[in-house]
This record gives structure tokens, sequence and C-alpha cells, in this order.
């Protein structure tokens, strides 16, 4: 069970938590001008690093946000969690 | 490679078990060049090297595994085999694989212990019930069988199920006769001894490090920890670490790999005739030869190459299966672990051609691959032999994410959707 | 020992604006996490309004869930203890004082806990929860006595 | 009676009476089974796996392989696999052996043990390869699978409970031995929360087999338990190290209430673990006879328990605590036929006691083999030769009924290695330690390696066993020294290998006395050092855990909640049949007596057709969008134009995946220009909003827009019918009954209640739902149905309500759809916005797959027959021969109302084959002919709606 550091509540556990996929996919202002293979990038093509990885989770019974946070998706660490819209930090070393 | 046999085995009991040599050759290096090349050592990779030296002649064939052959998700997962899937695209793929089992141990010269014993799925709602009489007609049509049986004809079938429990009585279920388990062990080592009798290479240890690629961007080889090797047919079959291996060739994958824990009981006499899985109350349950109760959970919710999962997740399953199975609260977990399964967004496979030449890829079975190793290993080395996907593999392509031919089997299934 | 009680039905409005606009409604609006008898925090510009709303002056959204929610009041030293029988907080003084408040799980249901003083915890769960969660609360309050 | 006539810990003052196999005997409150077991002289305790050889008692601990026995405490409360070690005594006690026929002392199945030759590591994977494709099973597995398995599984429902707590402290402590009460001392005077916690029923650890020790140890208890900030857990296991400090602790309480066990979920800032270590068995011929124990164990049953294993001992020693046991033993009163020192020669002080004691000890000697059916009568030592092999032809007999194996320790570190931490080979301890770790977490005591002496190293004490026959490593699951060599010659040389092909260290002792040894004898055969080799990964849970620990309260009606809407009750007083729709109870019929499903079903869709029906929809889902920016946030997620629907006007809202594919709908009214009340489906409730959140706060944070569930604070209630306004309108007030079109909502008062009034029809008749807040939905349903009384006003429940918006060609989400349906599929492009430049799902919609003239479109299906119903989720078929699906059934019904049945389906290019006929697959029969028609059976031009 993973604790989980909200921005805005602190260090919560894992069950009031939902994962939401990975971050920074922002959707294409205007889809209507991506061809099939850049619209199937964003629906369904993953980076599914194993390291350092961006992703979004949001505090769904806690205070409702969406934020994103860093994790290392071998040794599960959490590096950063931070806002939407806050630039994403530089992995650790 | 020596023939097994209860002949065989009381001549060495005879000579003090001197007789036995390893069962598949382990050379410590790769050679300079194959014609093929398997990156995974796992069931669906060994299978199909053996097919391609077995069916398609081809010379010089090696597997490369980065840790111990059967190490990945062939030894983790919860050996259920069945065919019963929604769409006939699905229940050709996993149909033809279960014709495999039924004669692997012969074939492989290798008691893999293929047990037809019934794999039966519990509708707990009228939803339920909808969709799996939807499979029922849809496999019936595609020749997998198929039955729907009311709740006292399930209870008949499995004695321990509890067909009046308070929160989600069952209606009903779907039993595939022909579903059942397998040791999964052995579908590694009997496909490696067959396999390296017919010449491939399996070289343990060795972990790929790099794609490397010509002028016309096809593959020409590998860099591996135990050097460099030349060929120009490469299968990815990584399983949860294909993202990892297809991004050294620059192409990126519709997969995100997940931990699928599973957990078995102590050992007690045969308890538990068939296999059972639930959507709704979320959990499956079969009994092992050796008397465990073999028991498969849900995925973690977050992306892991851990193969590690939280205790939560084995609470919420066993909530499930002391519900469904009331006397099994006594029961103790004995061991539990975690798998890397990498999951496509229709869940259903990837088996066939990518956009560099020469690599090709199976991968996405998700929570779902061990029941169709022979099948997928047979269609996969057809598919490189010849350079074109197998007709059961076709539908099966990556490129259908950006036409959005999807074979969504999980929407189909009801699960949770 | 702990007793449990239902609290007789409240009226209750779910208040969704910026900080500035919150305050221009009346009662002083709460700290993170933390609730007044007038406001209860539960989540950046999300408010539970106990009793009838004032008027917003600005954009804000509010809307009238008194139905929604059905509470229950805890009090007594075991508090505490009967509450982490299904919810993972922290709940020791230091981590959880009087007047904290948020949103959280209790078994398989979503409540809002609120310690509006030492010895009294309320939960305010959504009105078809409500038997579920006093099922698990009976039921861990006779464990609560060494057997 | 080897009851010592003084010492241990027992409460000699009361005697407690048990039975084992069926015969009485007693022991005393403060033994466990085994040493109660022992104290009456019972050795023989169990079969093993495979050959059924005899076994005795092992350990004292958590290690024991052999003495699983079966704990039958009533109906429902037998459990297989109990640690006769682990089982503290009680009153009437009921123990029985496992896993023999006829009796433990005759077992049939121990004539498996003759063919043990055949029967090495792997044999079935050799054989059993016919006769005939099945016969593996059919013939051979059901005979393997009755003589696999220890115990009997549990075949009555478990009446007992089970708690669980969530727990957060400064300082967990796992383990009060001597280290762990020291750091649980240490934690506490600095402060904090501390939780001490320990397998077995008494603090204390190593402690409890050192009297001179117990005055310190009570003191410190006390002091521990006078604490209120230490938790004190006996009989506590902690079983699971996971992420961030978080472990799992599994509490044995059997408690008079029925409390059985407590699982605490901790969550701790530090953990100190002080494990402990286990004592290694040593690898020799017939090492697993009745009476062969490991040598701390024997001094334990002494010390702690009062009780004397054997009376002529004997002792293999390769470490000096060897000798401290068999001192003890001495001291109690036993007879040391002699210590076979395996090293070079023992510590001169330890030889100076022994000969002090009158005690033989034969340096550089090992056990050639051993002798005795049931119970070990002696055996036959021999000095060891160059291989460290016992030398046969130079043995001297030694007649003892206790053999005591001291093999040196290894130090616990499953919980520091569950938790990720890096384990370090110790070559002067010969031992694996914590080396570097990934959690706050510091190891004490022998599990650190501190306190431990260096002793035989494990190879050495291993090495010239790998021939000896009937040498067992695990003796559980028996596995044998050769089993080991085989696996390693048949090339199985990664230590994972060894294991799986073996079965070494994966018995309920889960290996904690046989992984070391399997190390050193494959280290021995690849000629490699044991931490080249490794060791196999250390996994939850540390000793087995129950299920029942794990489900906690959540069982029966407590396995997940039940919601009930409003008008449950009322329902239930009706007789109605309920079902379960997500978490929901549904009404969904309600019969009359001796009516069934379908005579009921029948009657309420008249009732709705001809006169006026009452509904419960309270359980659909409610979202409150309100904003300046909520119409354009609407069209930006709905497929719908919002943006110009009036104020006081609805719309039926279609929602899709970003892959095209329809996720849910409901009806949207607006109330004002910033306000919206959309309805989701039951299901669709939690997951819509997850997902207009999701797009609200991260894709459209520029727009001033906020949502909020309503879905429990309005109560709902459907009236269907074309007498619906006759019965509604008197009740209603401050409504403009001019101004109140189809698809119409407005506030107003009904039976005095404010509520939002919807002009809408999911039956196709003249229909309203009135919503009121949840608490007052029971009143308003009373006053429509004493105003409807005079119109024949009859409730009804889902299945009349799936039959009507049948009739009329209705979709329902989830059954007409399935996560691969198009908005054009389901025939409802006509809700799409055509100005819209976007919506979720749009782009996807021009995909190619989208395109196809084949997609499977909504259809209409009549029975040619008129009478008989197609199965729901039957194929659809061109003829009645064809395998090719080109679709499916949807939905079946009779319907009352038309006189025939009908059908909704999804076929390929369905629309541009209205009329023809297609076949629908059968489970019992031939196909059955359908006439594909429009999917609108009644009403098509909707005159009823305007009534």
């Amino acid at each position: 069970m993973l604790m989980i550091d909200c921005p805005w509540c602190g260090a919560r556990a894992e069950l009031e938590f939902r994962h939401c996929g990975e971050a920074h996919l922002l959707r294409p202002a205007d889809p209507a001008t991506l061809s099939d293979a850049q619209w199937a990038d964003y629906l369904a093509f993953r980076d599914n690093a194993r390291g350092w990885a961006r992703e979004r989770w949001r505090h769904v019974h806690g205070c409702g946000r969406f934020f994103n946070a860093l994790r290392h998706t071998q040794t599960d660490r959490f590096a950063a969690t931070y806002k939407p819209g806050q630039a994403w930090p530089e992995p650790p070393a | 490679m020596s023939g097994f046999s209860a002949f065989r085995l009381l001549r060495e009991a005879l000579r003090g078990q001197s007789g036995w040599e390893p069962q598949w050759r382990a050379p410590a290096q790769p050679q300079a060049e194959y014609d093929v090349v398997i990156v995974g050592g796992g069931g669906h990779g060994l299978a199909t090297a053996y097919y391609l030296a077995k069916e398609h002649r081809v010379g010089r064939i090696a597997v490369l595994e980065k840790g111990w052959i059967g190490g990945g998700n062939t030894g983790r997962n919860t050996t259920i085999i069945r065919s019963n899937y929604l769409f006939p695209e699905s229940a050709a793929l996993y149909d033809h694989a279960v014709q495999l089992w039924e004669g692997l141990s012969q074939e492989l010269n290798y008691n893999v212990m293929f047990s037809p014993r019934g794999v039966l799925m519990l509708a707990h709602n009228v939803h339920d019930e909808q969709s799996f009489r939807r499979h029922v007609h849809a496999n019936r049509l595609a020749g997998v069988d198929n039955e729907w049986l009311d709740a006292e004809a399930c209870r008949a079938f499995c004695p321990p199920l509890d067909i009046h429990q308070q929160r989600y009585p069952v209606l009903g279920g779907a039993l595939q006769r022909r579903g059942g388990v397998a040791r999964h062990d052995a579908v590694a080592w009997g496909y490696a001894r067959a396999a390296s009798a017919l010449g491939v290479d399996i070289i343990q240890n060795c972990e790929v490090t790099g794609i490397t690629r010509g002028v016309d961007g096809g593959v020409t080889g590998l860099s591996t920890s135990r050097g460099e090797v030349r060929t120009r047919k490469v299968g990815v079959v990584a399983a949860g670490s294909t993202s990892l291996v297809m991004a050294m060739a620059g192409v990126r994958m519709p997969l995100e790999s997940f931990p699928l824990q599973a957990l078995v009981s102590e050992p007690v006499k045969p308890v538990f005739p068939c296999v059972v899985m639930s959507n709704t109350v979320h959990a499956y349950i079969s009994q092992s030869d050796k008397g465990e109760l073999v028991i498969g959970a849900g995925t973690d919710q977050y992306p892991s190459y851990s193969q590690a999962g939280g205790v939560q997740i084995l609470s919420h399953t066993l909530e499930a299966i002391c519900e469904l199975f009331p006397m099994f609260r006594r029961m103790r977990m004995l061991r539990s672990w975690g798998g890397i399964v990498d999951t496509t967004t229709d869940r259903s496979p990837i088996i066939g051609l990518t956009p560099v030449p020469g690599l090709y890829v199976n991968c996405g079975w998700g929570t779902g691959g061990f029941k169709a190793t022979p099948g997928s290993g047979h269609v996969f080395a057809a598919t490189i032999a010849r350079g074109e996907p197998h007709p059961i593999a076709a539908p099966f392509s990556l490129d259908r994410f950006v036409t959005g031919r999807l074979i969504d089997e999980a929407a189909a299934a009801a699960v949770a959707h | 020992m702990v007793e449990i009680r239902e609290m007789p039905p409240f009226a209750c409005t779910l208040l969704q604006a910026s900080a500035a606009v919150a305050a221009t409604l009346g009662p002083a609006v709460p700290a993170p996490l933390t609730a007044t008898e007038e406001m209860l925090w539960l989540g950046p510009e999300e408010w539970l309004l106990l009793g009838e709303p004032g008027v917003p002056q600005g954009p804000a959204s509010l809307v009238d869930v008194s139905d929604r929610y059905r509470g229950l009041a805890l009090h007594g030293p075991g508090a505490a203890t009967l509450l982490n029988e299904g919810c993972p907080l922290d709940l020791a003084d230091a981590a959880f004082p009087p007047g904290s408040c948020t949103r959280t799980v209790f078994g398989k249901a979503e409540v809002i806990l609120w310690r509006p003083s030492a010895a009294e915890w309320r939960l305010l769960v959504a009105r078809s929860f409500s038997p579920y969660l006093l099922a698990l609360l009976h039921e861990a309050q006779a464990d609560l006595t060494p057997g | 009676m080897t009851r010592l006539a003084t010492g241990g810990r027992i409460d000699r003052t009361r005697p407690l009476r048990f039975s084992f196999d069926g015969r009485d005997y007693t022991g005393f409150a403060g033994d466990t089974l085994a040493s109660a077991l022992l104290a009456n002289g019972v050795h023989l305790v169990g079969r093993s796996f495979k050959y059924h050889r005899p076994r005795g008692i092992l350990s004292a601990g958590v290690e024991e392989p052999n003495a699983l026995v079966e704990i039958d405490r009533g109906v429902g409360r037998r459990e297989p696999n109990a640690r006769a070690t682990m089982v503290p005594l009680v009153e009437g006690l009921v123990a029985r052996s496992q896993n023999r026929w006829p009796s433990l002392r005759f077992d049939l199945a121990a004539l498996a043990g003759l063919g043990s030759a055949v029967l090495g590591a792997g044999f079935y994977y050799k054989t059993f390869l016919g006769p005939g494709r099945d016969a593996w099973h059919k013939r051979w597995e059901p005979l393997i699978r009755r003589m696999a398995g220890l115990g009997r599984a549990p075949e009555a429902a478990d009446p007992d409970r089970y708690g669980n707590r969530y727990a957060h402290a400064e300082v967990l402590v796992v383990g009060a031995g001597p280290a762990g009460i020291a750091a649980a001392l240490e934690a506490a005077a600095a402060g904090g929360r501390v939780i001490l916690c320990d397998e077995q029923a008494e603090f204390g650890g190593s402690l409890l087999a050192e009297p001179r020790a117990w005055p310190q140890l009570a003191a410190d208890m006390a002091a521990l338990s006078a604490n209120p900030a230490v938790t004190l857990l006996p009989r506590t296991t902690a079983f699971s190290y996971g992420l961030q400090n978080f472990v799992a602790l599994a509490q044995v309480l059997e408690q008079p209430n029925d409390l059985r066990e407590r699982l605490w979920q901790v969550r701790a800032q530090r953990v100190v673990l002080a494990t402990g270590a286990l004592e290694r068995p040593i690898p020799f011929s017939g090492n697993d006879r009745p009476g062969v124990m490991l040598a701390d164990a024997a001094r334990h049953y002494a010390q702690r328990w009062g009780v004397l294993p054997g009376r002529n001992v004997a002792a293999v020693v390769a470490h000096d605590t060897g000798y401290a046991a068999t001192f003890a033993l001495q001291d109690a009163g036993a007879v040391i036929a002699a210590v076979l020192e395996m090293r070079e020669a023992a510590p001169a002080a330890l030889l100076a006691e022994a000969a002090r004691r009158g005690v033989r000890v034969l340096a550089n000697h090992g056990v050639v083999g051993t002798r005795g059916g049931l119970r070990i009568s002696g055996l036959l030592a021999a000095p060891r030769g160059a291989d460290g092999a016992p030398d046969a032809a130079r043995a001297t007999p030694i007649a003892c009924d206790l053999l005591l194996m001291a093999g040196g320790w290894t130090p616990s570190v499953h919980l520091f290695s569950q938790a990720r931490g890096m384990l370090r080979w110790d070559a002067a301890l010969d031992a694996f330690l914590p080396g570097e770790a990934r959690e706050a977490v510091t190891c004490v005591g022998a599990c650190a390696g501190e306190g431990l002496a260096p002793g035989l190293p494990v190879t050495q004490m291993a090495a010239g066993s790998a021939r000896a026959p009937k040498a067992f490593i695990d003796q559980q699951n028996d596995v044998t020294t050769r089993d080991i060599a085989l696996a390693v010659r048949e090339g199985f040389r990664s230590i994972e290998h060894v294991k799986r092909y073996t079965t070494n260290g994966m018995a309920t002792d889960q290996g904690k006395t046989s992984n070391m040894l399997g190390l050193a004898l494959v280290a021995g055969e690849l000629g490699r050092s044991v931490p080249e080799v490794g060791l196999t990964t250390f996994r939850a849970p540390y000793t087995p855990t129950s299920f029942g620990a794990f489900a906690g309260r959540h069982r029966g009606l407590q396995f997940d909640p039940v919601r009930a809407a409003p008008l449950h009750d009322w329902a239930v007083q009706q007789g109605a049949v309920f079902e379960p729709v997500g978490q929901w109870q549904r009404a969904r019929y309600f019969p009359h007596a001796g009516e069934e499903m379908r005579a009921a079903v029948d009657r309420e869709c008249l009732a709705v057709r001809e006169s006026v029906g009452i509904f419960d929809a309270s359980t659909l889902g409610k979202i409150e969008v309100v904003g300046p920016d909520a119409a354009l946030f609407l069209e930006r997620c709905y497929v719908n134009a919002w943006q110009k629907l009036g104020i006081g006007r609805c719309r039926y809202g279609l929602l899709l995946r970003e892959d095209g594919f329809i996720y849910d709908d409901g009806v949207v009214g607006r109330l004002a220009a910033d306000r919206f009340h959309v309805t989701t489906t039951t299901g669709g409730a939690a997951r819509v909003l997850h997902m207009l959140e999701d797009y609200r706060q991260t894709e459209f944070p520029e727009l001033h827009v906020w949502l909020t569930s309503t879905t429990e604070h309005w109560g709902v209630i459907a009236l269907q019918g074309p007498r619906a306004r006759d019965v509604l309108a008197p009740l209603v007030a401050g409504l403009d009954w001019a101004d109140f079109p189809h698809m119409a909502v407005a506030e107003c008062r009904v039976a005095g209640i404010a509520a939002r009034l919807f002009r809408v029809s999911f039956s196709g008749e003249l229909g309203f739902e009135v919503n009121v807040p949840a608490s007052q939905a029971p009143a308003v349903w009373q006053a429509l149905m004493q105003a409807g009384a005079a119109h024949g006003i009859t409730p009804y429940g889902t299945e009349a309500m799936h039959v009507l918006r049948a009739e009329k060609g209705f979709i329902i989400v989830g059954q007409e759809t399935d996560g691969t349906v198009t908005p054009d599929d389901a025939g409802l492009t006509w809700l799409v916005g055509k100005a819209k430049p976007d919506f979720i799902g749009k782009r996807s919609l021009t995909r190619p797959e989208m395109l196809r003239a084949d997609r499977r479109q909504l259809v209409g299906l009549r029975p040619h027959d008129g009478r008989n119903l197609p199965d729901e989720g039957a194929q659809l078929i061109a003829t009645a021969t064809s395998r090719e699906a080109e679709g499916h059934v949807t939905s079946a019904y009779r319907s009352a109302s038309l006189g025939h049945p009908i059908a909704l389906g999804l076929l390929a290019g369905g629309r541009a084959r209205l009329g023809d006929t297609v076949f629908a697959t059968s489970l019992n029969g031939a196909p059955m002919a359908l006439e594909v028609v429009a999917p609108c059976f009644l009403d098509p031009k909707g005159d009823r709606l305007r009534g």
C-alpha cells in the first residue's frame, strides 16, 4: 500500500487515490487536424518506462484534485508530486 | 534427446539416476550469427523457437533470456487455460492454443500436466447473465465448447461453491469443459528441452541491451550483456518488458505494464475439482495437483516493474474467495508473488510485424497469456518464418490501434465498464 | 468504550468557488483540512456549508446536498481506535487535532471525517452507504471491549 | 512420562486435557500442543508429503516442517496444517494427525517409500505420458492428487469473525527476544508510540529458555505494559513488509466472542527487526526419523516447558551452541550417549566442560545413518573422510532415543528482504545478513548476526552428503540431497530452477530449515560459492496467514455496501422482487399473489400503456453543472449542442470516450443560464463524474464551471402513462402547464414539497419525473399513489421499464452498447451538435474503422413465428446454416402491449437490411428466423408523448 503525498492534503494511504495514467499527454487543441497515427499516439501509445515516470493521480476520496507525480516504476518510490500546470521536476540523479 | 517414459525412470532408478543429462543445452555465449533470435525465454518465446525449428526448418535459432527461463510471467500465473473468448478472432486464437494443449505432453515428450477439468465463469446479476449467454452463443457458433448452467448445476459441478451467498448470489455460470489448468514450469522446460534437441541455443542471463539496424532501417543484430549477435530477424516476446526492448528500435508501443499478484494456500487433500472465475466478485481459483489452492487477483492500479503489489489487493481478492467458498476462511495463504503484465487498451494481444523490417513482436497478453502459450508460439513462428502474419494472428496487428479495428474483450466481458 | 449516535438530518450546501469568493458568504473560511460549526473544508475551492448558505459575491457553485449526507456521531475515548477499524488515517491528536476535517474512506465507503472537539467525532456519509457503515461500526464496537 | 518434576514456565496448577488421534492426554497451561505431546512421550506426529515417512517434532517454533496437525474446535472451526509447535494448549483441544491411511502408525502409502528410487525429483514430468492424450487427466492425476496435499480442507462455513485495525507508530519492533525488548524499551523512553509484536504466546524469545534471565524479563515486560504509549501484541506475526514501512501483522486472539484474528495494517516511521535466527539441521542418512530434533529446540522443551524429549541423548554438532543444548539436557537428567563434533575439534573450553561432565566427544565425526522405525533407536557414527562424508567402514553404533542436530544459525532476513533491502554475505558467520536498506529500518540481534559465533560453514557441513541415501533437506516435501544433485545434473542451475524442480523450500515452512542446505549443495555441485549461487526470493507471508484475516469484516451483507434507494422499504412491503445493479438493490417487479415474473411484468406494462405507472428512478446518477461556462463545458464533453438549449428545457445527452464509443447517456435539464441538471446511468454515476472532473481540472482549467454530485440528494419518482398528468396536476403548485411541453423542466411544488419536475419519458408514454429531496420521496410517493388510486396507478420495476423502453427502441448503455458502439451505430447521430468544433471522442469517429459500411447497427427484430423469443446474446447469422456471426441480439422481451415478442440487436449494415430475414442462434434447437425492422415498435411519431 503506497503512501502518496497529495499536494493539498499531505501524505495519505493509497486507498484514497486513483491512478490516472501517464502525465503530460496534453489533449491536442484541435484533434481534427491530427492524422490517425497522431491521434492513436495520444489515445493508446505510452512510454511505459522502467525508471522515473511522470504520471497522474487523483485524491478521489480526499480533496478530489488531480495532480501529477514523478515515481520510479522499478522501486515504486515517489520523487515528487506536483499540481497540474506546474513544470515537472527533474528526476533525482 | 533421450526419451522420457516410465521404463526410462525404472532403468535410471537401477543405475542411481546417473544416466540423466541436462534437459536443454545451455551455451554460455551466443554464437556470432543466427537466422532468427527470440528475445524472451518464457513459454511463448520458447514455443516460438520450437515451432520455428520443427515446422519451418529455420536453421540457426537462439532464445536470449535475461534471467532464467520460465522466470517471468510463465512462472507467476495461475495456470488457467480456456478459449471461451467473445470475438471470433479471439476464439480462433485461444482455441488454436487449447487444441495444441490437448496433445502437448505427447508432442514434447514432457508431462505438462494439461488437465481439462472445466472452467466455470459465475454470473451474479442480470448483466453478467446476459454477457455470459452472449459468450456461449458466440463460442458455439465459432466451434468452441461453452454451456450455460443454472445456479444448482454450478453447485453440482463445483460442490464447495456457495450459490446462496448473501450479497451476490450466483444466478448461473458459463462452463467450458475443455478449459482447465497445466503445470506452468513444465511448459517452459518442456519446450526448452524439445527446442534444444532441435538445435536451438537457449542462452540465460543474457540481457538484450540494443537493437542494431542497417541502412534500410531493417534489423541487423542485437547487442547483449554477452556480446554482439548478428541476425536479420528478431522476435520480441518479452511480456512486461516489451516496451523497453522495442524502444531500443525506436518503436513506441500501446502498452502499460502492471503488477499482477497471485497466491497459493497451504496444500490440502483434493477439495476443488475445477476452475472458477467471477468478474463481479473479482477473483479466480483452482487447486494444484500438489493440493494448493491457486488464487489470482486483479492488477494493482499503477504501472510497475517491481513484481510486487499491495497487501490490500490480496485482501480484496480473498474477501471474494471467502464469499464464494465460506469454508476457505480458515485456509491459510502460503505464498504470494507478482508478475508484470503488459496490457493493451482493448485487452487483446499484439502478434505480428512492426514498422522496423525484420522486427516482429508478440505481446500485450495482459493477465491472460499462459492459456495461449502453444497457440501464440505456433502462429508467431509462422509469422516470423513467412514474414507475413499467420491468418489467426492477422487481426492482432499493431496498426489496429491506428485504424481503430479494436478487439475489445474487456468491454464485451462487461468487466466493470 | 465508544458511543455511536445517528445525527438528526441537517441542511447543507456544497460550495465551490475561489477562497476569495467563499469569504464573501459570511462565515469565516476554515483553513485547509479543518472545519468550523458552519463550514467544512473538503478540498481547494470546495466547502460544505452547514445550515442556510449566504449569497456569494462572484462566480461560485452552490448546490443543496442536504439529503445526500447522513451523519453519525462517535463519542468516547476509544473513538479513534474504532475509526481505525476501517479508516487508514493517523487519528492521534498530533496528526488529527480537534477541528480537523477531511474526506477519507471507511472500509468501502467514502466518508467526511470531522473532529469538532477532542472526544467528539462525526462521520458524514452518502445516505445509501449509512446502513453499511453502521453495521461495520457496531461489529467493530463490540470487539473493542476485550472478549 | 518425560515431564520434569520441576522447572519450565508452565502452570502446573492448571492441567489441561486434550486428545490426539482420539487418545486423551493432559498437559499444562503454558504448554504448546508439541510440548504437551512430548511430555506424554508422543514423538510420531505426522507423515511426509511424498514418501509418507514417519515424522516427529523437529523444532519448537514456526519453522516446524513435520508436526502439522488438524485442529478441530467444532463445526466450521476445523483447520488443516496447524504447526503443533505454535498451538497453545487449551482445555478440550482436539488434534488429529494428517496425510495417513488407515492410521498414523500404519500408513499404507508409506509403501511409496519403497519406490523412492523411481520417485526422485521431477519424476512426474518424465512419465504419465500415456496411454492416450488424456491419460494424465483421466487416469494418473486423480491418483497423484489423492496422494498429495497434507490436511483436509475445512468443510463447513467458518462462523468466527476477523477484525482489522490501521495503526500508526513512531517505532514498530518485530520480535520480542532480548534485542527486541531492548529496542522497545529504548523507543518507549524516546517517547512516541511503540508497537512490539511477537509470534509466540509469550514475550522473551530465546530468554524463555534461560531461567536465569526470567526475573529481568518479567521486569522489562512489566515496564513496557505499564507504558500507555506501548502496544504489546503477542501471537502476532509480521507477515508482510510493504513499501514506506507499511507492515501487515496477523494477531491470533481466539476470544470467547468469536473474534478469532485481527489484521493490523501498521504504518511506522521506523521499523526495528529483531527476528532472531533459525537453527540449521544437518544432512545425513535417516535424519528425518521421529526423535531427531534441532538442538536448541530440545533445550527449549527442557527449560521452557519442563519436558525431556529423550532419556538417552546423542548430538551431532557443527556449532558451539550444540554443547549448551547437550549440557542443558544432561542437567535435566538425560544420559548423553555421545557428541559427534563435525569440526576438526571443538573449542578447548567446551571440550573441558564436556570432559568434566563425562560427555564423550568424537571429533571430526559424522552420522553414517540412523536406526529405528517410528522412533530413533540409534545411529552409526564414523570419522569424516577428506570429502566430508563419514567413512561407513569405520562406523561405530551408538544407541539413543533422541538425536540433537546443531548445524549453526541462519539469521532471519525475510522481512528485511521483503522490504527490498539488499543482503550481503558474511563469510565469517557463513550467513546472509541485512545490507543496504531501502526503508527506515534497522536490524538488531541475531537477525543482524549480533551475538552469533561462527561455526562449521554450511558447505563443509553438507560436504559428502550429496550421495548419501535418504539424507533429507526439506523434510516436509521429502527433498533429499540426491534430488538436489539430480536437478543440477539435469541442467537446473539457477537456484530458482532447483527450487521449482525439486520443490525444495516450497512446503508450508517455506524453506526456513531447507533453503541454506539446498543452496550449499547446489554450490557444491556447481563448484561455486554460496553468495554466487544466491538465495531465492523472500515473499509474503513470513508464515502462513489465514484467508479470514485478509477478508476481515467484508463478508455476508458487508462484503460490499448494499445501497437501497429512497422507496426501498415501501417496495419491500409491497413484496417486490429485487435485482442487484452495481451496489444498488432495485425493485425488478411487483408480483401480486401467485404471479410469476412474466405475468407481473405484462400487468405493469399494460398499466403504463393504458393508465399510469409509478417507478423509483432514484438510483440514476445526477450531477449539478454550475458556473458561467457550464454550457460551454458540456459542449466540449457531450456530443450534443447545449449553448442554445432554452432555460426550462431538456435534451437527451450522449457521452463518448475518446475512442468514440458510447460511454454513458441521460437527460440533461437546463435550470438557468449557468445551471444544468445532468442525469447519468445508474452504473455510470461515479465514473462519469470522475471523467468530467478530469476534463474540468486538467484539460479545461480556464473554464469557470463546477460539478457537484446530487445522486443521493434527489429522490426521483417517474410517473408514466396517459393518465400521468391527471394524477399529477392536482398535486402540483407553481407550474405553468401551458409552457411545459415534452422535454421540459421546472421548479415547482409537488404535494407541498419543493421539487424539480421533468417532463421526460423513458416509456414512450406521457411522462414526468418528480425530483424531490430523498427524505421527502416516500411522502410524495404516497401522495401520488393516493391521487392515482382512482386511475389504477401501478408500481412497476426495472423489468417492465426495460420492456417499455425496448418497445420504443430506446437503448440502454451497457446492454445495447458494450464499449464498441458509436453514436451512428446506435442510430443517434441526430444528437451530435453539427456546428461544434470538437467533443470527447469526435476525432475517433473519423477513423477508417468507424466509416465501414458493415458496422453493426441498432435494428429491431421480430420473430417470424410471432411466438418465440430469441435468447439475449444470441448471434445473428444471415442464413440458418451460416457460421459467420453478423451481430447479436441485445434485448428480447414479450410485449403485452404489442402482442408479440420484440427484440433489439446490432447487425452488420443493419439499417440497410430492413425487411430482410436473419436468424438468431439457439442453444437448444434450430436458429430462429427474425425479420429486421426499425428499432421502434410503438408510436414511432411520438404522439403519445404530446398527449
